[in-house]
């Protein structure tokens, strides 16, 4: 058993989505053209796995089996409909940034992972540490690959639209595209994606070696 | 029990129904900050804009009117706001949000009116989804496009030169172009029926 | 009133979705195996595929299939693999948690595996090359692909130049063993290995492949050799669960097969046996082995000797209820009540039999088949499979006048029985032991021990012949006995119910017989007498198959002309599909190791069949030791000497039954297991081609 | 005829579902490691997104829009995908044992494939009639076979080449994932 720091802990390397459980990745690939898009989403994520691990968690033996799934996605659908309605009011340019991807956060395999492998088994406290860190861990892999890939492809940071807090990092004159602009690109986001787990493999790999030796 | 398919049945039914509720809170919730921040941030600069100068005696924000157009072709309740200045006791300006299918989804458009000599004050566009660097050239203020719908006479409709009218289409974005005069026309048809009525309550 | 609307549509959508999923499922229902269901109830229902499999119903069902290891999951992590293994540990051996491990023994470089090969440096590529030219047809091609295959870095290249498996990190994936070439690398359970039957597609040394039990021997020296004398233990014990009493007892066949006979000695490989057996038990602490949970599956097994121990500790293992009955009072059979003290202490015994006992089994002495219980009893008690080990407890007579006439001539095993039961067995001064074999030794040697003065044996072929243990023989001579070789015993004479002498007959040996050994022929009026107190006979022992002639007792069972039980050799299936035989009561009076591996073959039959596998064996098994070829002339090693035995002094032997062997020094059991050449099969032939 | 054949290039080539809109790209790297397994999903996906969008076309034109329940859209649409999928399985299994060896065993996999809820949201968005939605449903379907087939040819060579170890696996299937996108942008101008 592990001791509630490490459930927490656990989502933030050890079991850091997407790195290193290979999940979520439609809204990885999709969302992180910008920091902002990227923080944005894994906020959101981190919103409904918390809320719906604790309500599987508290339902969990009240659930019959064959309609566990469905249950699970009712439950997880609700707090993506919540998610989605208070988004569009509260920080509406976010809402548009990430569009279709806030309601398919309901398909998010993280989640439904999550609900599945851990909060269907234990009890509430867990649960909600367990959605916290992973969620936490999602937002922060996010952040990362978001703000790389907007950095390489337009020389700005979106840290949030809506209050004006952009930073241009390298300033580029009128007209000129970035070198790397294929990074806010469809292909940009998967060698991105596939250069940060290639750097997770690679240090994990020296960790190990020096912990061998 | 919890193989029966009844208890299923209640168990799923009851969570579904508990969803629905908790949604339809939420979204009772929601609804009025939404409707206000879209008033405060994007009709209102606009509004502003358009009626410079004119020293309205009311807030046109205050007084709009939610005008039911009834349900289109597939059962949804169209609806659109309807904002009017006055001044003197007469209103003399109006503005109304319309839209039309586009390239890539529906484009939104403010159109604003001066109702005495029945000229297009100037156009918004409020949201589109059209293609970067063609079509998307509308949401573009200083667009000609755009430009050309200010002090347009509107007593015979707005259409596209290519349909006898007056409006010069974006060239390479012409769908767009017909979405965008669409949805202004409307806007003017709208006006021309509505606002008699709405200016004598 | 909205709100009442939202809420009963996506209630009604959600209950019509349950009442439509029930219905269906019950309507439409397949049968699946529950273990399939009860996996997928483990795994988290996600449904992503991260697996490769699609969706969790499929990687599910591919692990009770065995297609995937229990960490199939990406995404339940740790606790999810180790639900999925509790559960498929409840099956014959998929579920579980097995390592990779290399099924080539030999260094790369050592034994000249290395070969002409300039492709690309990859296995596969090599393997299609015409196996990589390399003379060994089965060994490792040592690029390391398995290596780079490992996802958890659990492999990494040996010292030897083979790639090496870290327990720690080896998830048990499979990675290695799909991508090896040559099926050298495989994810092992404990089960499968032990439960391994040899096939000419294994790499072995000759010591292995003709040592009845098929003991890893390279293996287990190699062990000694660093010092790791649990590993030792272990590796035996996944053959053999008689370390201890083996070390003592066993006729070492492997010695006499040693490709170092080719130079100077074989290596003492019994005796290190006994080494590491006995650093376990003076260690006080068993090396207990890992027990899969129950299966719900029983397990009756007749006869507590050698083989039904061994059968029971294999069962055991994995997670079958097993109940051994046992019609003496004690547990060992032969090994307890035929073979004396000095060769293998009674507390030593005790102590192996206790780690097999501590497995789970159960044990009932003073139980007999055909008296006090039935076969068709245990299936009522529902057994749902026999083992039947009932030794070969019967001895021949002699068949010569006046044998019935006196108390003081009796079988060689009824006198040692009586001993192993703490009967008092007086004899005389004089004391005739009649037979060549174990038996007969040990009745000479006890006869020695209990005062006798004058101990005969005769035996009607030439010493060379005698099937009793060399060393047996040689020990016997240094405690006096006094051999008669060529004779034969005609007639026992004696007055008033007292024996007094033996009357023999001298024989020259004439023309082989069906056995290879030379017929001895009596030479015709060549008659004289010894004086006997005691004359025990060893001439060969049978089943004691009468358990079985009670009504009702073993319907379907069928008897040889010997009167040993009709099974078939590998799968120890007699007539009647789930009992089992092995041991002496199978193949008469035979060795206790011979037992042990009908034991063992017995228990993986057994496991099979419950779970309803096949259970034949490949066509290519090792039925009998095959004739492995030897080294030749091309080779040069340094000769050294065998480690010798440490043993009681003759005087110190008399009058009691102190163990006579003492065991070797660690510092000797180290230096003899360098002796030890590691040959695999054929990796000497390479050495040789190489040479040449 | 023209207006779907276009809309038939656009969701197969300009718009690729799974490499330019990044819609089910889990299932994507999960089961594109054997040609076999990417064939077999590719055609469930094909068969389940064209019935989903057909069924969710039908649950927001005559049950959420009469009502005006359309922010309910997320939530019922996951329902009866969810729901029917399950259903369609335990059918399949069933009475077709055949095409459930095939297809089905790829279903409960596409559940929660976002591929389908995406192209679900994506036919109401973009206000598609009942024609509409089914071609864009089995083009989008199709664009994802499509790319997933690929991909796992390409993958099956990857298994028998050299690569460093932290290469192997996700991390050159994501590289691989990336150079494809980099094509399938060649026919972003067949847009306009």
């Amino acid at each position: 058993m592990k001791t509630l720091t490490q459930e927490f802990t656990k989502g933030l390397w050890e079991q850091i989505p997407p790195f290193r459980l290979v999940l979520g990745l439609c809204p990885t690939l999709a969302v992180t053209k910008s920091l902002e898009g990227g923080w944005g989403m894994g906020l959101a994520t981190t919103f409904v796995l918390v809320c719906s691990n604790i309500f599987i968690s508290a339902l969990r033996n009240v659930i019959p089996p064959k309609v566990r799934i469905a249950t699970f996605i009712v439950i997880i659908a609700t707090f993506v409909v919540i998610t989605e309605l208070v988004m569009k009011a509260y920080t509406p340019m976010l809402s548009e940034t990430l569009g279709v991807f806030i309601p398919l956060i309901v398909v998010n395999c993280i989640i439904l992972g999550r609900a599945e492998a851990f909060a269907s088994k234990n009890g509430v406290g867990r649960s909600l540490l367990d959605g916290l860190g992973i969620g936490l861990g999602f937002t922060l892999a996010l952040a990362v690959l978001g703000a790389l890939r907007e950095l390489l492809g337009t020389g700005k940071l979106t840290m949030f639209a809506q209050a004006n807090l952009d930073l241009t990092i390298i300033p580029l004159g009128e007209g000129r595209e970035f070198l790397f602009k294929f990074m806010v690109d469809p292909p940009g986001a998967f060698v991105c994606l596939g250069a940060m787990l290639l750097l997770m493999n690679l240090i994990s790999e020296r960790s190990a070696r020096s912990k061998a030796a | 029990m919890r193989n029966k398919i009844w208890f299923m049945a209640v168990v799923l039914g009851v969570v579904a129904f508990l969803a629905g509720l908790a949604l339809s809170g939420v979204k009772g919730m929601t609804t009025p900050i939404i409707e206000k921040r879209i008033l405060e941030q994007k009709i209102k600069p606009s509004l502003d804009k358009f009626f410079d100068g004119l020293d309205l005696e009311n807030d046109c924000i205050e007084d709009r009117q939610v005008l039911d157009l009834g349900k289109d072709a597939r059962g949804r309740k169209q609806v659109t706001t309807l904002f009017l200045g006055k001044k003197g006791g007469k209103t003399v300006v109006a503005a109304l949000q319309t839209k039309a299918a586009g390239f890539g989804g529906d484009i939104e458009v403010l159109t604003a009116f001066s109702l005495d000599d029945k000229k297009i004050l100037g156009v918004k566009t409020l949201s589109q989804s059209e293609t970067m660097g063609l079509g998307a050239r509308v949401s573009n203020d200083a667009e000609p496009f755009i430009q050309q719908f200010g002090g347009m006479n509107y007593s015979d409709g707005v259409a596209m030169r290519s349909n006898g009218g007056q409006v010069d289409a974006i060239s390479g974005a012409t769908v767009s172009s017909v979405a965008f005069t669409a949805a202004v026309n409307r806007a003017t048809v709208l006006v021309e029926k509505n606002v008699d009525s709405a200016a004598a309550n | 009133m909205e709100v009442l609307a939202a809420a009963l549509v996506i209630g009604g959508i959600g209950m019509i979705s349950a009442i439509g999923l029930g219905v269906a499922a019950k309507v439409f229902a397949v049968y699946i195996d529950p273990k399939v269901v009860e996996v997928d109830e483990v795994l988290p229902g996600a449904n992503c595929g991260g697996c490769g499999y699609t969706g969790c119903a499929a990687a599910a069902t591919a692990v009770v299939k065995g297609k995937a290891g229990p960490n199939v999951c990406v995404v339940g992590g740790q606790e999810c693999a180790e639900a999925v293994a509790a559960i498929m540990g409840l099956s014959a051996e998929e579920g579980e948690v097995g390592i990779a491990e290399l099924g080539c023994k030999y260094d790369v470089r050592k034994a000249h595996l290395l070969f002409d090969y300039d492709g690309i440096e990859d296995c596969r590529a090599a393997a299609l090359v015409n196996g990589g030219g390399k003379v060994c047809s089965m060994g490792c091609l040592g690029f390391g692909t398995c290596i780079s295959a490992c996802q958890f870095g659990a492999l990494y290249r040996g010292a030897d130049g083979l790639p090496a498996v870290d327990k720690e990190k080896c998830t048990a994936c499979g990675a290695c063993e799909r991508i090896c070439p040559k099926g050298i690398i495989r994810v092992q359970t404990p089960s499968r290995k032990f439960t391994h039957v040899q096939t000419d597609d294994d790499c072995v040394a000759p010591c292995q492949a003709t040592c009845p039990a098929q003991i890893d021997i390279p293996a287990y020296i190699a062990a000694i050799g660093r010092g790791d004398y649990e590993k030792a233990v272990c590796i035996i014990k996944e053959s053999n669960p008689f370390p201890l009493v083996c070390g003592r007892v066993c006729p070492h066949v492997c010695e006499s097969v040693c490709r170092r006979n080719d130079i100077d000695e074989p290596v003492n490989i019994n005796h290190l046996k006994r080494f590491a057996a006995d650093f376990e038990m003076n260690s006080g602490k068993r090396f207990l082995p890992q027990v899969l949970p129950s299966n719900g599956k029983r397990v009756a097994i007749i006869g507590a000797g050698p083989g039904g121990l061994t059968c029971a500790y294999y069962l055991a293992r994995m997670g079958y209820y097993v109940k051994v009955f046992e019609a003496m009072p004690k547990p060992g059979g032969m090994l307890l009540y035929g073979i004396p003290e000095y060769r293998l202490p009674k507390k030593t015994l005790e102590w192996e039999i206790g780690g097999i006992l501590e497995l789970g089994v159960e044990l009932e002495c003073d139980k007999a088949l055909g008296k006090d219980f039935t076969i068709e009893d245990l299936y009522e008690q529902e057994y749902d499979a026999i083992f039947l080990a009932v030794g070969a407890w019967d001895s021949r007579r002699l068949g010569v006048p006046g044998e019935q006439d006196f108390p003081q001539v009796a079988s060689g095993t009824e006198f040692l029985i009586k001993r192993g039961l703490g009967e008092e067995t007086p004899v005389g001064s004089d004391v005739i032991i009649v037979g060549g074999g174990n038996t007969a030794m040990d009745a000479a040697r006890t006869s020695w021990r209990l005062g006798a003065e004058n101990v005969y044996l005769l035996y009607r072929r030439s010493r060379k012949e005698m099937p009793a243990n060399d060393i047996e023989v040689d020990e016997g001579e240094h405690e006096g006995i006094k051999y008669h070789f060529l004779a034969a015993p005609t007639k026992l004479i004696g007055t008033g119910g007292k024996l007094d002498a033996m009357e023999f007959l001298k024989m020259e040996l004439g023309e082989p017989d069906a056995s290879g050994r030379r017929r001895p022929v009596p030479i015709e009026g060549s008659e004289s007498n010894i004086q006997a107190d005691n004359v025990f006979s060893a001439i060969g022992q049978s089943p004691d198959l009468t358990c079985l002639d009670a009504e009702g007792v073993a319907t379907g069972l069928n008897r040889t002309k010997w009167n040993s039980i009709v099974a078939a050799d590998g799968t120890m299936q007699t007539d009647v599909a789930n009992i089992f035989s092995g041991g002496d009561a199978w193949r008469g009076a035979a060795t206790a190791v011979e037992a042990i591996r009908d034991g063992r073959f017995a228990a993986r039959s057994i496991n099979l069949f419950l779970m309803g596998e096949e259970m034949t064996l490949p066509s290519n098994w090792y039925a009998k030791a095959p004739k492995l070829p030897g080294i030749d002339e091309g080779i040069k090693l340094d000769t050294s000497e065998r480690a010798k035995m440490i043993e009681l002094s003759v005087d110190e032997r008399r009058m009691n039954f102190n163990e006579v062997e003492l065991g070797i020094t660690e510092e000797m059991a180290k230096k003899e297991s360098e002796r030890c050449l590691q040959c695999g099969e054929v990796c000497y032939q390479g050495y040789r081609e190489k040479a040449s | 005829m023209t207006e779907y054949l276009l809309l038939v290039v656009y969701a197969v080539l300009v718009n690729n579902i799974l490499l330019a809109q990044f819609l089910g790209n889990c299932p994507f790297l999960g089961t594109s490691q054997k040609m076999s397994t990417a064939t077999g999903m590719a055609m469930a996906v094909i068969f389940v997104l064209t019935f989903a969008g057909v069924i969710t076309w039908a649950v927001q034109w005559y049950v959420l829009v009469p009502l005006e329940l359309e922010y309910l859209q997320t939530i019922a649409f996951i329902l009866v995908i969810a729901a029917l999928v399950q259903l369609v399985e335990i059918v399949l299994q069933k009475t077709a044992p055949a095409l459930y060896s095939a297809l089905g065993i790829f279903l409960p996999l596409i559940t929660t494939n976002c591929a389908v809820l995406g192209v679900a949201i994506i036919n109401i968005k973009e206000d598609y009639d009942f024609a509409n939605t089914v071609v864009f449903s089995f083009a989008s379907a199709v664009g994802f076979g499509l790319a997933l087939v690929l991909f796992a040819g390409l993958r099956e060579r990857f298994a028998l080449s050299r690569m460093p170890k932290a290469l192997q696996g996700t991390v050159s299937g994501l590289i691989t994932a990336g150079l494809m996108a980099l094509a399938f942008q060649g026919f972003m101008k067949l847009g306009g």
